[in-house]
């Protein structure tokens, strides 16, 4: 648990947000920031318009209202592939990693947006591209070193289990060295001993590489005990905001989503 | 009214004559697609076999009379007979079960799971080899098809309409048959995947295969049911097309006809495909009249797959699909 | 044995096939399978059958037997050329390569491997230059020459006036039907009629648009150059609109049995052009029944005797085998080279009383030249009676429009030999 | 025995990441070369080169070129022949054209023209997927088919719309036209197959490779994490028309000589070089020529099995052919959906564990 910085910069900032879906409200009129360097979690019941905040963030959903800074700048309607070489990366609920290719090759794709090498250059691959490869290579050796996933490297990632294709796609987010690391649910569906595992990489992410998370997570004891602040959503509306602590206090919030979930 | 607009009116309503008959073979497809996610490219095929065969029989032929001969140095060609048509047409709908039967045992069987393009390649590999198979089973000779059906311009139509404006419309009485069959067969289709048991069930699979799994439907079973339908199918068409050109190795190709229909009405929907087929039908037969002439004419084989290339952009889910929302 | 054969022939036998053993070797680039095998087969039956009836009844030519090397090419290019790779070894005297594609791709090659290729009635009109193509024979008549017969014959009944007429053109839209375009525009300046294109794409199984358009249009003839199922949708089609069928007139190519029983008796009155008389008129298909048919030898099964596709394949045998003899008799040998067929090709003369020893008295004489291998240019028109099921001939056989076909014949063979640097050699 | 990664160890990852990372395959890959470019040539006859080496060659860039944008985009397409048709024309107006620019260049620029064609047809796939996609590729096929037999433009307003390749040189031999020696056209298309190959195994194992993969995996995924799904997908549609423009250049001027569009470059091309592409192995380069060589070679050992050793009539040989040919296809679909590289695959595998398995 890391202690706030005492002038915090803010790394994205979100105004007045509101997504609709022909004539459904998935998100009304939400606010709130992302300070560089913390763990945010986004937590809510299910239907409380998560998952859409983080395509929202990273380009996916087109809000109709609202304005989203990041970096100090103002963001415009950017397609996801811009966003991600802003250095947004994300993982997703429903895991979707390239079935066909291997580990080591997924999470080289991570390294996509950092290719300087041009089509020609690949084609006659001595030179450039070589060169490239091979430093990117070594990167993401490192990035398995750090999550452990030394002996599937060239096994195909649809033959994996479930958890390692998690941590599989953790990999590739971090591969890409991203400033915002979004994860959404990266520990559903998972055992007590894989959450241990995960919240820890979740940790070192954060402290090693200085990376800024948010995460939407179900589990409420790992959201208290790993993020620096807490959203809640519900319905689409924001509800609560703060401290883990603060949030736990929040009466709105113990009704609408902690009175359920017995802590 | 004036002469132009006459023909155009003329020119359409023999397009959706046209129209029909293309439905007619992309039916084929849409079932077999529906029930099985299988894009089938032997119904072209399949109609050409099917109405090889009802000729063959109707003709009395010796099937691989040409093989036998080659085999054992005999020479026999036909046995004499004349079928009637009906008992024809029966026994070629029991080859086509047949067919069906062995396509679900040695093919399909062996492919479940497989990716669509894999299917879709099987199907490819099964329509050579029923290119080959039917001819050397009935051999490669043209055979004319006589199963009755009237032919030529429609007298009452030509009079009545040249009373009207001045100017006889030309019908083909085939085309006319072939519209009542297609309607009828349709009809049957629809009653019969609304009110039977076993329709009630290639609808269950066509929406969900694993709940109809739970449910106790054989989905062998609806394989062969479908392909055997589909064959049906291919024999009505093969047996319009059959009767206008007479049965030959072309007839296969009419599958590229009903391609085009199948991407513009999608390949899950019944009232697509004839919907489509209308569109294209009077679609290129007016393209033709009108912009042929500027560019040089015969641009119905391409003029067909460029309307459904335009409007498939702007609606990538076809005439009758539903808009697709994408998920992460 | 068998897996020695097997083995040979798949491996050795391609690499170097060691040269043939007195028997003289005609190719043939049958079809019998594909879009286009009901016009195939009949025509390779009467090649073949005719060449059966020569080894039968005569023992050959000049006492050599004839081997007929048939290679299956589906009517597809790709395979002719496998085709021609496979057998120019064996000795093939001469191709019949039965193709417009397959005939462009030999042109070239004749300069090469020296063996003459006979594109008989179809192929490059202009190889009828035989200062150009030295190797390329294309008699006895070229897609042009028909194009002119056929006006003429339309002028004929006209009462001998076009001007302000409508002639159609209904074509087959590929190299082939689009040879006749230039000849009719040509003769259209000259006549002063009004010629309207009406193409139909590959496999034309659907005409309605071209003959709706006949239909409001009412040209005064239509003439086809089709193929395939395009005839007989075609002549059905003509039938449906009650189009007057003796005043549609095909080419030799669009006038066989195939492309009008279909159409049934709608097709009556239905006219083509032809080089050679139909049905079974003459002494030689009496002596080809006795000798092949009734002997169980016939390469089919016998049912398309006397069929035009079936007697226009007998007509090329006997083209080959004359020219055959004519080389023997040139060069007093029995087993010939290619070089020395081209020569017999060349100096081939079948006047009448060599056609009646034949056994097929009624066609017209031919006289290949040095100059001219597009022989003598005469069509006739056939006409089809559909309560009999027979073509007959309705009028003689008629000469082309030479003047204008043989300035358009100098003028493509010009530029074939300017882009390929040949220089015309002398003809005496 | 000697098949064997044991004691193979890699320690940079150049080794790690080569082509053939096994001993034992990069010498048998080096002996192919080798027969390749300095034994067949010397063997070479008429018939070989136009029945057998030529049309895999031919076919095998063509395969490559589909299997990008197929197996490594996911995007099928049913154009292949249409875009041959391209490369083709192109090459023959570049020909007549430009008489003296050399054949060689010729042939590469014609993949260019190819490649802006490509990527124009290949506009719709952002919005159409799948079988939607194969079949709206037909209306390239179709179309471009039409327009080259349409406009006389492009064959030289000749009188029957045939295209014919004059003769065009190569350091003074012919590689073009009826004189051009058999073990000239062989090297020249063999020189192109090889370099073709070498830039797609770099394209494929790259960030290149890569990108694609990804949008054929999962598109939606791909874009998230920073793949442009317009960019990639038109460079494989241009990459892959590049190549199998390159296929129809050759074919027509160093393979025929002479074609015409509609029947050499007709949809049964397209269904051919697809065929090639899945039978051999979707995504994978060994499998392009794995499936070329089969499509090329089944039908002419077949033919000459059935026709020329048994003696049996044409017709039925041609018609078993079709019956055999399909058979096989099914029953190759039925044995190993990956096609031939993965029988390969699993065959090198119980190769290298032999003879001990476990």
């Amino acid at each position: 648990m890391s202690e706030e910085a005492a002038t915090p910069e803010v790394l994205l900032d979100i105004r007045n947000i509101t997504l609709r879906f022909g004539g459904v409200e998935a998100l009304r009129d939400i606010s709130f920031d992302i300070r560089k360097g913390e763990v945010r979690a986004i937590i809510g019941p299910n239907g409380a318009g998560k998952s859409s905040m983080l395509n929202v963030i990273n380009g996916f959903y087109h809000p109709q209202e609202g304005e989203i800074w990041f970096k100090g700048e103002r963001r415009g309607p950017l397609k996801p592939s811009q966003i991600a070489r802003q250095g947004v990366a994300r993982t997703f609920q429903n895991i979707a990693l390239f079935s066909g290719m291997t580990t080591l090759d997924n999470i080289m794709t991570g390294r996509l947006t950092r290719t300087r090498a041009t089509m020609l250059d690949q084609i006659i691959w001595w030179g450039r591209a070589e060169r490239e490869e091979y430093e990117h290579r070594a990167r993401v050796e490192e990035i398995i070193d750090f999550l452990e996933i030394q002996s599937i490297r060239k096994t195909p990632v649809g033959r994996l289990p479930y958890g390692l294709q998690k941590r599989v796609e953790l990999g590739r987010a971090l591969a890409a060295e991203p400033e915002l690391l979004l994860l959404d649910e990266p520990m559903a569906g998972m055992n007590v001993e894989e959450k241990e595992d995960m919240c820890r990489f979740v940790l070192d992410v954060n402290e090693e590489f200085g990376t800024t998370i948010a995460l939407i997570e179900h589990d409420m004891g790992v959201v208290m005990d790993i993020s620096n602040r807490v959203v809640v959503l519900d319905y689409g509306r924001k509800i609560g905001d703060g401290t883990p602590d603060e949030v736990r206090s929040n009466p709105e919030v113990i009704d609408a989503y902690l009175g359920v979930a017995h802590d | 009214m004036s002469d132009q607009l006459l023909f155009s009116i003329e020119a359409a309503i023999n397009g959706l004559m046209t129209g029909i008959l293309y439905a007619l073979v992309a039916l084929g497809f849409v079932l077999i697609f529906k029930a099985s996610e299988i894009f089938n490219y032997a119904q072209g095929v399949m109609a050409l076999f099917a109405a090889l065969t009802l000729v063959g029989l109707q003709k009395g032929q010796v099937p691989f009379a040409e093989l036998i001969n080659a085999i054992f140095g005999t020479n026999i060609h036909e046995f004499g007979w004349e079928m009637p048509t009906a008992l024809a047409l029966l026994l070629t709908i029991g080859v086509m079960v047949l067919f069906a039967i062995l396509v679900e045992r040695i093919v399909l069987r062996h492919l479940v799971n497989q990716a669509p393009i894999i299917l879709f390649m099987a199907t490819i590999g099964l329509a050579f080899f029923m290119e080959g198979f039917g001819d050397l089973m009935w051999g490669s000779d043209i055979k004319a098809l006589d199963i009755g059906l009237p032919k030529g311009l429609s007298e009452t139509v030509d009079q009545t309409t040249f009373e009207w404006f001045g100017y006889g419309f030309f019908i083909d009485r085939l085309d006319v048959a072939a519209a009542i069959v297609a309607a009828v067969l349709v009809t049957a289709l629809v009653l019969f995947s609304q009110y039977t048991r076993i329709g009630r069930a290639l609808r269950a699979v066509a929406d969900d295969h694993q709940a109809a799994l739970s449910v106790g439907i054989s989905l062998r079973l609806i394989w062969v049911i479908v392909w055997a339908v589909a064959g049906f199918v291919a024999l009505v068409a093969g047996a319009m097309w059959g009767a206008k050109s007479g049965v030959q190795f072309s007839l296969s190709l009419i599958a590229l006809k009903a391609l085009p229909v199948l991407m513009l009405g999608g390949f899950t929907s019944i009232p697509g495909a004839i919907v489509g087929g209308l569109i294209i039908g009077a679609g290129e037969k007016l393209f033709e009249l009108w912009v042929g002439p500027l560019i040089g004419g015969a641009t119905e084989n391409w003029f067909a797959y460029m309307l459904a290339l335009v409007f498939l952009v702007f609606r990538p889910q076809g005439l009758f699909g539903e808009k697709i929302i994408e998920r992460v | 044995m068998k897996l020695n054969r097997i083995a040979a022939v798949a491996f050795a036998a391609l690499m170097a096939a060691g040269p043939a053993l007195a028997e003289l070797v005609v190719p043939s680039l049958s079809y019998r399978t594909g879009p286009y095998a009901p016009n195939g087969i009949p025509y390779a039956d009467g090649f073949a059958d005719y060449f059966t009836l020569l080894n039968e009844r005569d023992g050959g030519i000049g006492g050599v037997k004839v081997r007929v090397l048939e290679c299956e090419t589906g009517y597809n290019t790709e395979k002719g050329v496998e085709c021609y790779e496979s057998t120019k070894g064996e000795g093939a005297l001469v191709y019949h390569p039965l193709s417009t594609g397959i005939t462009y791709q030999l042109i070239p090659k004749t300069l090469v491997d020296h063996i003459p290729v006979h594109s008989m009635g179809y192929g490059r009109t202009s190889a009828a230059d035989g200062r150009i193509f030295k190797w390329v024979f294309n008699f006895p008549g070229t897609y042009w020459d028909a194009a002119s017969i056929i006006v003429k014959h339309i002028k004929d009944q006209e009462g001998g006036d076009l001007n302000g007429k409508k002639l159609a053109l209904l074509y087959h839209n590929s190299a082939y039907g689009k040879e006749p375009i230039r000849t009719l525009q040509e003769l259209a300046k000259k006549h002063g009629y009004e010629l309207t294109l009406l193409p139909v794409d590959h496999p034309g199984q659907e005409q309605k648009s071209q003959w709706l358009q006949i239909r409001r249009e009412r040209p005064d003839y239509v003439i086809m150059w089709g193929w395939g199922v395009m005839n007989q949708v075609a002549i059905q089609e003509a039938a449906n609109i009650r189009f007057p069928m003796d005043h549609f007139i095909g080419v030799w190519w669009s006038g066989s049995e195939n492309d009008v029983l279909p159409a049934g008796d709608g097709a009556d009155g239905y006219k083509a052009i032809a080089f050679h008389p139909p049905g079974t008129d003459a002494p030689l298909f009496a002596d080809i029944k006795k000798y092949v048919l009734d002997a169980g030898k016939a390469a089919g099964d016998g049912s398309h005797f006397g069929e035009v596709l079936y007697n226009r394949g007998m007509y090329a045998a006997i083209t080959v085998a004359e020219a055959i003899r004519t080389a023997q008799q040139m060069n007093n040998v029995k087993e010939i080279t290619p070089t020395m067929m081209r020569d017999g090709l060349e100096n081939l003369v079948i006047d009448a009383k060599r056609w009646e020893e034949i056994g097929w008295p009624g066609n017209p004489e031919i006289h290949v030249t040095c100059a001219n291998h597009g022989g003598p240019g005469l069509g006739a028109i056939q006409q089809w009676d559909a309560k009999t099921k027979t073509w007959s001939l309705i009028t003689p056989f008629m000469e082309a429009d030479r003047e204008v076909v043989d300035a358009l014949i100098a003028e493509d063979a010009a530029a074939f030999a300017k882009e390929n640097n040949i220089t015309p050699r002398e003809c005496k | 025995m000697f098949y064997r990664e044991v004691g193979d160890f890699k320690t940079s990852y150049a080794e790690d990441q080569q082509t053939f990372p096994i001993a034992f395959d990069r010498w048998r890959y080096y002996v192919v070369i080798a027969v390749a470019f300095l034994v067949i040539p010397f063997i070479i006859n008429d018939y070989w080169e136009k029945s057998v080496l030529l049309p895999f060659l031919v076919f095998s860039i063509a395969a490559i070129g589909l299997n990008i944008l197929t197996g490594y985009c996911g995007q099928v397409s049913l154009g292949t022949g249409g875009f041959m048709a391209v490369g083709a024309y192109a090459c023959y107006k570049l020909m007549t054209g430009f008489p003296e620019l050399n054949i060689f260049f010729v042939v590469i620029l014609s993949g260019f023209v190819t490649a802006a064609v490509g990527m124009v047809f290949g506009l719709p796939s952002l919005r159409i997927k799948g079988f939607y996609l194969a079949v709206a590729t037909l209306a390239a096929q179709f179309f471009l088919v039409w327009l080259f037999n349409k406009v006389p433009w492009f064959y030289n307003y000749s009188a029957s719309g045939q295209i014919n390749a004059p003769e065009r040189t190569v350091f003074g031999i012919a590689v073009t036209g009826a004189a051009s020696p058999s073990w000239a056209t062989y090297l020249f298309c063999l020189v192109f197959v090889f370099a073709l190959a070498w830039a797609a195994r770099n394209m494929t194992r790259g960030p290149l490779g890569r990108k694609w993969m990804a949008i054929r995996d999962m598109d939606i995924a791909a874009e998230i994490i920073g793949v442009s799904p317009l960019s990639t997908k038109l460079t494989a549609f241009a990459v892959s028309s590049f190549f199998i423009g390159i296929a129809g250049a050759l074919y027509f001027s160093v393979w025929f000589g002479a074609v015409e569009v509609t029947e050499a470059f007709g949809i049964n091309q397209s269904f051919r070089v697809l065929f090639m592409v899945i039978l051999g192995g979707l995504g994978s380069i060994f499998g392009s020529f794995a499936g070329a060589a089969f499509l090329v070679l089944l039908p002419v050992f077949l033919k000459n099995v059935m026709v020329g050793a048994l003696g049996w009539s044409t017709a039925i040989a041609a018609n078993l052919e079709l019956v055999i040919v399909g058979g096989l296809i099914v029953f190759f679909l039925i044995a190993e959906p990956h096609g031939l590289a993965a029988l390969w695959r699993t065959a090198k595998e119980k190769l290298r564990l032999w003879p001990f398995p476990y």
